[in-house]
């Protein structure tokens, strides 16, 4: 039955693109008729409650941070998160701004990251690709690693911002 | 009121044959709305791994028991609806299923799934649902006419004899054009089609009241719209389109002829309303009102009209 | 909240709605000023670009006199920070659509305890310029009523835009930066200081 | 001078709906009135208003008609608490109405005096049968305003909502609920047992349809759809039910309109059906304002979470006022459908389907202010309602979900009631209602929503078990919800305002505006009257000395006149 889901999710992948950064206007090809990315069954959707994978597309300020950690728990495991650009790997061009994070995956667990000053469609591509097949083999695990060690994700969430008194999503139970 | 084995087959046999058919519909849809936009678009069967993988979910969040019973009546009324739909000429339940019943059969899952997305708290579910319902009050005065129109012209109310009244190809769209026209110009807002899809307008309202439904929920509600499509089409079909009656007969070989007719002229009504959406933008809802209140009702009134004057046999 | 002592509409004729400011000359501004103020250091860097040098408590009226002039369109109040002078230098640009110029009024203070009076009062627009200030330098306008938090999200640390302020190092500590090859960094930007001036 | 009381099947009807609910309604009103410091005598009011309404069904003559009819009156009258706004108004326009319908049967009474027949119903059907035909027109128009104006028919409608709305909360049940069904029983009574359909078919009918029954049944779609669509627009719960049983008593005016055995018993049923799902919606939202002091729907929300139960009861109110299948409402909307389809009026039919559309929205704008979205933090701690609250809404809940089953059980009581003011009822069997074009099944419906239920559950225990989350953890597109979150998120103010900009120079209330210049009218006359008898007394000495001068010129003229 695990196999059946798992193959069913890789088939029909739904995003929700944050549009952070500038990796936001590289979407738009992928879905229009050069590349049209529902080929695979993958299309936008409206709220992080419907959506699998979650596109980091740039880099990320401590305030999108904020809004970014908010939007991935709500999600519903299993999720995935891609990773757009150098940016997310190690800051990428603002490597020492006093403001940007420097790796995404100190904050939420990462299953790609797609290297390139904003990739191209083609990477794009290349990345839904290989989570297809890490999915369909089990290994795209990212949604169990925050939840084994949340402790680890938190502490280092903490570190950067804090979580307002109407945050309202209790701690992910920790099994 | 004793069920004869056949209908008892046929009562859990409907429901599965709208399920795959209304996924299949929604699979050519996208096929055909991805083709006017020049781009591959999913395979067909791309409906049906959607359902799978979120049913495959492995966590679904719930606001509480209000949520799933929304979730619940919506699969319930349009699993009785498609009970009450005759399909492929014969009604599944025999007893002589009323036209005004199932009109208000039609409402249950909307209702139903009303509650469902109100105690979720949060205000798209709940703007998105009374759009729906202002929707269905405007396409429900020219829909209402063609109803009233087709139970005089027949001089009966139930569904299963208006197909048999239409039998070997007196459809009922020749003898009431009008009406026709209207109805199809209603049902492209009962399936929820653009121009008419403000209730789920995912850019207005993030996808108006499926906004906190996720895993098997959002399932379930995507299994309640493909459903509701065919029930839907189905229903224009068997008012004017002869019900899929073309093979007589008793047996079984007739019966699958029927349904294949039936679901064949089911899809084909289905895409005359997808190719509308394909190049429509969406109107506001003060707009529709006027536009339903305007010109369908128009057409539905010449046709009622005409159905009244021929009753006294005025006409001839 | 601070209310606007001037009347904005002096300058405008309302009632033909076009802009009828007194057309002086850029010099002659520069030379009103100069009698206004005695203290006032005025000169002309460019063709349509003037400057004055001011104390911090006659700015006020400075700008003020400014703004009857014509000079009513505020374009920014900027900030450099001298830590080897220990002060921290304002400079308010106020551009003239009669005369087409740009005037800018120079201030000094302090590094340590930098406070100066707000200019909300004369020109509305500072208010957001001042806050950002507030919270990149660390300098305090009293009687801005809006010196909240404004682009930093939850920050704890030192006005970044000083130069004392190493942001290389800042974000090792607060964003777990990891340097891979220090020795190909240049020397300034591991010690203390970011730019050095000169 | 005697008076005749007589209980027959169809009376029977009549108090039946208007006595069960009555005790129901007594025990629903212990814990308010415990609470409230009520400075008037709510039971002895509630008692005279109950013995009213039973004994209009009971009276056999007009005269003890005309006592239990003010009786009722004055005591719904005087129990129009005026807490809120607008309830000095609403008191008035009752008052005005009230005086309106009993002055209706007086000229009933006066007319039948001047035929020198008695006073029982059997003199009075004597009277009008060697009547005149215009003789008869008048009596039927008098009798409709008298007993139209009761029961809210078109334009004497704008007194019902006010004074169901601002009467006390546990009286409004009884009053929509059950004493507007006097009104209906005058109706009744003026049009099949007076009169009696087979007279008036004399004025023109068209494949027995009646043409006065026609425009009875026109008058009925009317009010069903002004009351469906201003309920729409209401902010108070109250009002929007109060016009929402207007709405409903339009279909019952609808059913006798068309008359014939579907019509009639379509008719009849609604009268059972709209008593037990008004006096619930009432009684369910009466529990909600006892709990909140509040009951603008603006101002509440989130109610299933603290007062699971009554939301419960209210659902399956709100889906009997819905026609929704699962529910008994359909089975009386149905008949009348039926019947408007058998007589070929098929006109009426969309207009009565887009009144009971407007029931969808307005049901679904008291749910989603009322119940659903976001708990307010000031009701936070609201208590569910009290045990002796909770008691009869449960009773009339299973009511209406056991008719769902079994449509025919209700028929029993219909069809004696139509035999005795002769007319053949309808064929039907226990779980099926029939009809000359249609058939309705209870039993089938329910089983098949069984079936679906069944096919619903196992699809939804495929997933995995669902994890509750509160109501503040929802999209807000990544935002740290704010703090007033409570208010701001609950959608529940303007609620159909798109289709308000474009109804409302349709809707908006000028019958209300047109009474409103009658009524001014009506004040300048008084005014001007006021004039003549200026209050001191010797000038009403010397009007009387004039007075009784004329009246001695008349005697001795014409002497002995009468």
């Amino acid at each position: 039955m695990r196999k059946v889901a798992d193959w069913a999710s890789a088939r029909s992948m739904w995003l929700l693109w944050y549009c952070t950064g500038c990796g936001a206007v590289e979407l738009p090809p992928c879905f229009t008729s050069r590349y049209d990315m529902e080929r695979y069954g993958i299309g936008p959707m409206a709220t992080p409650r419907q959506a699998d994978i979650f596109l980091i597309t740039g880099y990320l300020s401590v305030k999108t941070l904020k809004r970014v950690v908010r939007s991935y728990e709500q999600m519903q495991d299993p999720k995935y998160v891609l990773g757009h650009g150098s940016c997310t790997i190690d800051g990428g061009m603002y490597w020492d701004s006093y403001a940007t994070v420097k790796d995404v995956g100190l904050y939420i667990p990462v299953d790609i990251y797609i290297a390139g000053c904003m990739p191209r469609p083609e990477a794009i591509f290349h990345a839904f690709e290989k989570l297809q097949d890490m999915i369909k083999k089990g290994e795209a695990a990212g949604w169990r690693r925050y939840k084994d060690n949340y402790r680890f994700y938190r502490d280092n969430q903490d570190k950067v911002f804090k979580r307002g008194p109407n945050w309202a999503l209790e701690e992910p139970v920790l099994k | 009121m004793a069920w004869s084995t056949q209908t008892w087959v046929m009562a859990f046999l409907a429901p599965i044959i709208v399920f795959m058919a209304g996924h299949l519909f929604l699979g050519i849809a996208r096929k055909v709305t991805a083709r006017i936009h020049r781009r591959i678009g999913p395979p067909v069967i791309q409906q049906y791994i959607d359902v799978m993988k979120l049913f495959g979910k492995r966590e679904s969040t719930t606001h509480g028991w209000v949520q799933d019973m929304g979730a619940l009546f919506a699969v319930i009324g349009v699993i009785v609806a498609a009970l009450f739909i005759p399909i492929g000429g014969d009604a599944v339940l025999s007893f002589k299923g009323d036209l005004i019943v199932l009109a208000y059969i039609l409402v249950i899952a909307p209702l139903g799934m009303a509650l469902g997305t109100g105690s979720t708290g949060n205000p798209n579910s709940a703007i998105g649902v009374s759009r729906g319902l202002m929707l269905m009050m405007a396409y429900e005065l020219p829909f209402a006419m063609v109803l009233v129109s087709v139970i005089l012209y027949y001089d009966t109310a139930s569904l299963a004899e208006i197909v048999e009244a239409q039998g070997s190809f007196k459809w009922a769209i020749l003898a009431l054009p009008f009406s026709a026209v209207a109805a199809d110009i209603s049902l492209q807002a009962m399936l929820g089609e653009k121009p008419f899809d403000q209730p789920v307008a995912p850019s207005e309202i993030a996808s108006g009241p499926m906004v906190e439904f996720g895993g098997k929920y959002l399932g379930m509600l995507m299994v309640w719209h493909a459903m509701a499509i065919v029930v839907e089409a189905g229903l224009f079909v068997n008012l004017f389109l002869g019900g899929g009656a073309v093979f007589s007969g008793s047996g079984v070989l007739p019966l699958i002829g029927n349904i294949g007719v039936w679901l064949v002229l089911t899809l084909v009504m289905f895409l005359v309303s997808v190719l509308i959406n394909g190049v429509f933008g969406r109107f506001k809802m003060g707009q529709s009102l006027r536009f339903y209140w305007g010109f369908p009702t128009l057409l539905a009134l010449i046709g009622l009209a005409w159905v009244v004057l021929n009753n006294l046999e005025v006409i001839y | 909240m601070v209310e606007d002592t001037l009347d904005h509409t002096k300058g405008m004729d309302p009632l033909k709605g076009e802009y009828k400011p007194g057309t002086i000359k850029l010099e002659e501004a520069l030379v009103r000023i100069g009698k206004l103020v005695p203290g006032a250091e005025t000169a002309v860097r460019r063709a349509r670009r003037g400057i004055v040098k001011v104390t911090p408590d006659m700015k006020d009226l400075v700008l003020k006199g400014l703004k009857e002039m014509g000079f009513d369109h505020f374009v920014a109040v900027t900030c450099i920070d001298w830590p080897e002078e220990k002060r921290m230098e304002l400079v308010y640009h106020l551009w003239s659509y009669g005369t087409k110029g740009i005037i800018m009024v120079e201030t000094d203070i302090d590094r340590d305890m930098p406070s100066i009076g707000t200019a909300v009062p004369i020109f509305r627009p500072a208010i957001t310029y001042e806050r950002e200030i507030h919270e990149m330098f660390g300098v305090d306008f009293p009687g801005n009523p809006r010196l909240t938090q404004f682009i930093l999200e939850d920050w704890e640390g030192p006005p970044p835009m000083r130069k004392d302020f190493n942001s290389l190092m800042y974000s090792v500590e607060r964003f777990g930066l990891k340097i891979r090859y220090p020795k190909s960094l240049p020397p300034h930007l591991l010690d203390k200081g970011g730019e050095k001036n000169g | 001078m005697s008076l005749l009381f007589d209980i027959d099947w169809f009376s029977y009807l009549f108090m039946a709906s208007i006595g069960v609910i009555a005790p129901l309604i007594l025990m629903y009103s212990f814990q308010p009135m415990k609470d409230a410091a009520r400075e008037r005598p709510f039971y002895g009011l509630f008692m005279l208003s109950l013995i009213g309404g039973i004994g209009i069904t009971i009276a056999r003559d007009l005269i003890s008609l005309f006592f239990f009819w003010e009786l009722m009156t004055w005591s719904a009258l005087l129990l129009i608490d005026g807490k809120r706004k607008g309830a000095g108004r609403a008191f008035k326009t009752y008052l005005g109405f009230g005086m309106l319908s009993a002055g209706g049967i007086l000229t009933m009474i006066a007319m039948v005096a001047s035929t020198g027949q008695g006073y029982f119903f059997s003199d009075v059907f004597i009277a009008l049968k060697d009547g005149s035909d215009a003789f008869r027109i008048i009596f039927l128009i008098v009798g409709m305003i008298a007993f139209g104006s009761k029961a809210g028919l078109a334009p004497f409608h704008i007194w019902a909502p006010g004074a169901y709305a601002h009467a006390s909360d546990s009286f409004s049940a009884f009053f929509s609920g059950g004493l507007s069904k006097t009104g209906i029983y005058g109706t009744f009574l003026v049009v099949d047992v007076f009169i009696g359909m087979g007279i008036l078919a004399t004025y023109g009918s068209w494949n027995e349809l009646t043409g006065i029954g026609l425009i009875i049944a026109i008058f009925g779609a009317v009010t069903a759809l002004i009351g469906g669509v201003l309920a729409m627009f209401q902010d108070d719960g109250k009002k929007l039910l109060a016009y929402s049983s207007v709405s409903q008593l339009g279909y019952i005016f609808v059913g006798i309109g068309i008359g014939g055995s579907v019509g009639t018993a379509g008719a009849l049923y609604h009268v059972l059906n709209h008593t037990l799902f008004k006096t619930v919606l009432f009684m369910g939202f009466g529990a909600v304002i006892y709990r909140t002091g509040e009951h603008r729907l603006s101002r509440l929300g989130g109610m299933i979470h603290v007062m699971p139960a009554t939301f419960w009861m209210f659902l399956v109110g709100i889906f009997a006022a819905a026609a929704i299948p699962i529910t008994s409402g359909l089975a009386s909307k149905w008949l009348i459908y039926e019947a408007a389809l058998e007589k070929g009026i098929g006109v009426m039919v969309p207009i009565l389907f887009l009144a009971s559309v407007s029931a969808f929205l307005y049901s679904f704008r008291i749910l989603q202010g009322g119940f659903m979205g976001q708990l307010r933090d000031e009701f936070k701690d609201v208590k569910e309602a009290p045990l002796t609250m909770m008691v009869p809404m449960g009773i009339i809940m299973i009511a209406l979900i056991v008719f769902a089953f079994i449509p025919g059980a209700p028929m029993e009581l219909i069809s004696r009631a139509m035999q005795d003011i002769g007319m053949q009822a309808p064929e039907y069997s226990t779980i099926e209602l029939g009809s000359g074009v249609g058939t309705y099944s209870g039993l089938v419906v329910m089983i098949s929503t069984g079936i679906g239920f069944v096919i619903a559950c196992i699809m939804f225990f495929a997933g995995p078990l669902g994890r509750k989350i509160s109501l503040r953890d929802t999209f807000t597109a990544g935002e740290e919800p704010m703090d007033r979150m409570d208010r701001k998120f609950h959608y529940s103010w303007n609620f159909y305002a798109p289709y308000e900009r474009v109804l409302k120079p349709y809707f908006n209330r000028w019958i209300d505006k047109a009474w409103r210049k009658l009524y001014r009218g009506a004040n300048q006359v008084g005014r001007l009257h006021r004039t003549v008898f200026n209050g001191d007394v010797t000038a009403y000495l010397w009007l009387i000395f004039v007075a009784m001068i004329i009246v001695g010129a008349l005697l001795w003229q014409y002497g002995g006149w009468f």
